[in-house]
């Protein structure tokens, strides 16, 4: 972990609700896809833990949407901005274990850090196939940058205005070619995709959470291995420690 | 140069600077950040005799300066806690902790506090009486001045520790419960432990902990705990351990004033992790600016 | 369209929203601002049998989301305040308005409560027990359940108007003392007054506020606010109004869901003064966006 | 009163602790010299009440001093910022009674005031006198303002190292022209005019307010004629009626 300062480079609407942020400034503490950034914003005392959708030796890019105080007042931030950040947080997914053929299936604001995942899989020489979950066409967004990866992805919508109508899992459920799996999103999603998988995989959490970097136990959970605190234990968890 | 040693019942602290229980773990997390060897002590985690995984999610709520917490008391259990984690918090910080001890009954203190007697990198046990009484209804042992000074007795009986008995703001008469508990031996007292609080979440109509209510910290209650520190210097002839919504060095002078000897800082830690290592830095100076050269000189200062 | 009428004993309100005793004087400094008929009501400045002064200056601190006041109940005294101040608001509101009447033992709040009751301007009797009891080594009425009852059947004997109690959060039990006034007779709560407080000038090295203490409010007390008027509507069957901290439409949305019918906003005028008219402004959009057609919905809605 | 939003023109330091400040917006319910203004400062929950130096139709001029976090605050602001301001506080100055020698008497942060007062008085073809009192030369600022007014100038610093060494009483009680007295700064050196001045005169007076439009009773006075409210019936009390 580390606590620095950060620059917003842009800052710009997606949809309606989700925007892009590009920060610039020290992303040394980052080491793998699916951690987290908790981010200081003024008047609110807790910080925002937004999971980060990629970055390189000096600049990180987040996506989220806009659901109350916290994140109203990011999408009003203009750009050369100052953020006080945490970075490096949560344990982030293992590519160790994704076999040729895995799945990155992400839901709503669970779509940002697949993005980064992606890329890690594809670098390392294996073939992921993204399913990306959302409500409707209007609310999609970064299908063409995973495209643009060489990535094949897949659309489900719930109301079937773009890709297949219905949920991540109703494709999942067609798919059997898979080596492993990974995901991000609502709880529902990913107990929905930890029943209907046949392989093994890893699932990003979200909670509430106090600090952000494990000193709190705000976030705890109980797994089949002990108990973990999602922010630092997790975000992501193995398919078979889950107790739902 | 000035002075930031202070004393705690024979021990010497090189600054007043403690985290507050509950919101600094066992101090890994920040030694990974910096060393912390130059905190006055730290209160670790509240310790039960049986390990508990504490309350449902979510746990943690926002407010207007500060947080609502239900963690629960989660910890290991006093044995695990004296088995595994006090072996590697000596490894991280060399000084005399402070150990955090809740109980659910008058046994369950007396229990731990005798199993943490026999731990020399202990210097000072803090007995939280903010718990619930499974005996007395759910009614915490901090509200009745009688139960509290129960629990003081009984502590005292089986550790030659100091003992700083915690106390819980949610009460009538903080002052009277205090005295009690001097009388019952205590050999100081730590205020405050966190104010009930609830938020509801709008979108669902329904609190946003889980457990309903839970307990607020941080800057929004630092007039509550100036005030209690200072009605409890009133009271008692013992040291106070101040504390509730301290972060900045200013706000470290100001609960000395109150009457406190020693300063936790609790919530602030959370959302700042180096709030501690700043204040330790910058209290020199503003001890300068308010032509301050020994802190032991403040103590108290406001009721002169 | 959505419904904001509320009832209070039997008078409806156009909104929930009511000016808090203190902070909104008899009204005239807000009706050159706006035209307060707007309000839902106004719980005018406390009001006692004796003309008072009130308390030595410095009687305001700052404090983190809030402040600390030290006011003392400065007004004219109750036959001045019928004979001048009414008259005079009568001018500028037209609705019922909500008496706030304090006293020093049981006698002075019968008096004040016999003479405003035979006032049609009057709405409410809004009976401010968190004033100290001179009979009783100046402890205040509102932290003793048998007090608190004492003062509620002596001044329902007196008037045929609602009474309803305003209860100090300064206590172990609050929902115990609501159910003790509720079995008195009172026919509402009227809930938090301020939480004491205190803040240390580093200048001086003394209390800020010349009496030392005071009276803590504003959004820093919001959740303590909510958990105590969630509690009260768990124990009591009347109406409650809600206050301590609101300062927002989403802030009355959060209160009602508590268990508030009616909610004051006090500190927030004084800092804002248009805040009043500000949220009953936007209360029906952000109804709108929680999907709220008929506010009495909510009305406790977050204990179901 | 009027709650609008002022944009900070100019903001600088005059000495190492005062700044001047210019605001524009709304100005009309601003009516006389010696009111004051509320300004809403970010973090803070009170508004900090300042003076009226000098306004026109769409500035005001304001002189603070760094004394505690808002002033401090307020020393950092940028030009372009935003204020939120109450304007048109306190009953302010009654040039009516002055006469046509009226001295006017300044302490430290007691400055500002007196400048307003001094140009309306000499627009109404009065010839006052002004007094200003510091701790020391450093310290002093708005002389030559005062001047430019073309009013008479003395100063006094507590150690001599500009004008007379010493009090504005130790000036004051070596004249005897003047036909009224108007004064502002710190209480002592309030009380030391009222006792040395040998007419009438109007004082200000400083409290620690809770709103500044009389709402709250938390700027109370006792006068010997009946309960007043700093913000409200004052900051201008009148001498006759200060109960000291
Ligand atoms: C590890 C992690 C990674 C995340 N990554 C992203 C991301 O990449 N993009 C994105 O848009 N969102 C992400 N979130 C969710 C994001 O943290 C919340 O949406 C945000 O904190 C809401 O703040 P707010 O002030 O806008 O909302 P608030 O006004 O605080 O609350 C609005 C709603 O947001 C939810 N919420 C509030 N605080 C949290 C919290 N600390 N954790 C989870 N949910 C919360 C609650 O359901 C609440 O009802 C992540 C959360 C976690 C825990
Ligand atoms: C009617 C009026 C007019 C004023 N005009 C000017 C002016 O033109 N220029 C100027 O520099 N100052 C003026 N002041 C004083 C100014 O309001 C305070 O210096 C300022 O509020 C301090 O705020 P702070 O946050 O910097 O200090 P804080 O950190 O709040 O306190 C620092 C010190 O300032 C004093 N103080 C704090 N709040 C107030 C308050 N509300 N009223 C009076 N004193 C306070 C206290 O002594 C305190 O110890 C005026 C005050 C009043 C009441
Ligand atoms: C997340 C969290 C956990 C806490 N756990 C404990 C605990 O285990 N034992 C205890 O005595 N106090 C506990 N507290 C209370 C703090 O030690 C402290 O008394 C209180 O938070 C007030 O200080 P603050 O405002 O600086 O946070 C906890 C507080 C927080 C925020
Ligand atoms: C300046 C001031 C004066 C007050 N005077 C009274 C009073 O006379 N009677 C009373 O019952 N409450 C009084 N109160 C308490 C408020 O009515 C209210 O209960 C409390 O401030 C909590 O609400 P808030 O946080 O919105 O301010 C006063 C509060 C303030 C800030
Ligand atoms: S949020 Fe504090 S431990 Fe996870
Ligand atoms: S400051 Fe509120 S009445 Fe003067």
């Amino acid at each position: 972990m580390k606590q620095s300062l950060f620059k917003i480079i842009k800052n710009e609407p997606l949809t309606s609700t989700v925007y892009r942020m590009i920060l610039e400034g020290d992303t040394s503490a980052i080491t793998r896809s699916g951690q987290f950034l908790n981010i200081k914003l003024d008047g609110l005392f807790l910080r925002r833990p937004i999971s980060v959708c990629d970055y390189d030796d000096n600049t990180i890019t987040i996506l989220y949407k806009v659901v109350g105080k916290g994140t109203e007042g990011m999408s009003k931030l203009s750009p050369a901005s100052i953020l006080d950040i945490l970075t490096g947080l949560g344990n982030g997914y293992d590519t160790t274990k994704s076999g040729n053929h895995p799945l990155l299936i992400g839901g709503g604001v669970g779509v940002p850090p697949m993005f980064r995942l992606a890329k890690d899989l594809i670098a390392e020489g294996k073939n992921p196939k993204v399913i990306l979950g959302f409500n409707t066409k209007d609310e999609t967004f970064y299908i063409e940058e995973f495209q643009h990866l060489g990535a094949e992805v897949l659309i489900a919508t719930a109301d079937g205005s773009i890709g297949t109508k219905g949920f991540v899992t109703d494709i999942v459920k067609e798919l059997c070619d898979y080596t492993y799996f990974y995901t991000c999103g609502p709880e529902p999603m990913l107990k929905a995709l930890s029943d209907c998988t046949t392989t093994s995989g890893q699932l990003s959490f979200e909670e509430r959470m106090g600090c952000g970097f494990g000193a709190c136990m705000g976030c705890s959970c109980e797994t089949k291995y002990g108990n973990k605190r999602i922010c630092k234990d997790g975000p992501v968890l193995e398919k078979e420690e889950i107790i739902w | 140069m000035v002075n930031t040693k202070v004393t705690l019942s024979g021990i010497t602290l090189d600054n007043p600077i403690i985290p507050a229980s509950g919101t600094f773990g066992y101090g890994y997390e920040f030694a990974e950040l910096y060393d912390i060897n130059i905190l006055g002590s730290f209160s670790f985690k509240g310790t039960t005799k049986e390990p508990r995984f504490g309350n449902p999610t979510p746990r943690i709520a926002e407010c207007t300066g500060g947080m609502i917490n239900s963690v629960g008391l989660q910890n290991p259990g006093i044995e695990k806690v004296i088995q595994e984690e006090l072996p590697k918090m000596k490894k991280v910080f060399h000084k005399p902790v402070i150990a955090n001890i809740s109980g659910f009954s008058v046994e369950e203190y007396v229990y731990c506090c005798q199993k943490i007697d026999q731990e020399d990198q202990v210097g000072i046990i803090e007995v939280n009486v903010s718990c619930p009484n499974v005996h007395h209804g759910g009614m915490s042992f901090g509200t009745s001045p009688e139960v509290a000074a129960e629990v003081t007795r009984a502590v005292k009986a089986v550790t030659k520790k100091p003992v700083y008995i915690k106390l819980s703001p949610n009460v009538t008469d903080i002052a009277s419960i205090a005295k009690t508990c001097e009388e019952a031996g205590a050999d100081g007292i730590s205020l405050i432990n966190t104010l009930m609080g609830m938020r509801i979440d709008l979108k669902t109509g329904k609190p946003v902990i889980a457990n309903k209510m839970g307990g607020f910290s941080g800057s929004a209650i630092f007039p509550v705990a100036v005030r209690m520190v200072y009605q409890v210097y009133e009271a008692v002839n013992l040291p106070i351990i101040g504390m509730g919504g301290v972060s900045s060095p200013e706000d470290v002078l100001e609960m000395m004033l109150a009457g406190a000897t020693a300063v936790q800082v609790g919530a602030a830690n959370l959302v700042e992790p180096y709030i501690c290592k700043n204040i330790i830095e910058k209290l020199p100076e503003v001890m300068k600016k308010y032509g301050i050269t020994d802190l032991n000189d403040i103590i108290g200062g406001a009721h002169k």
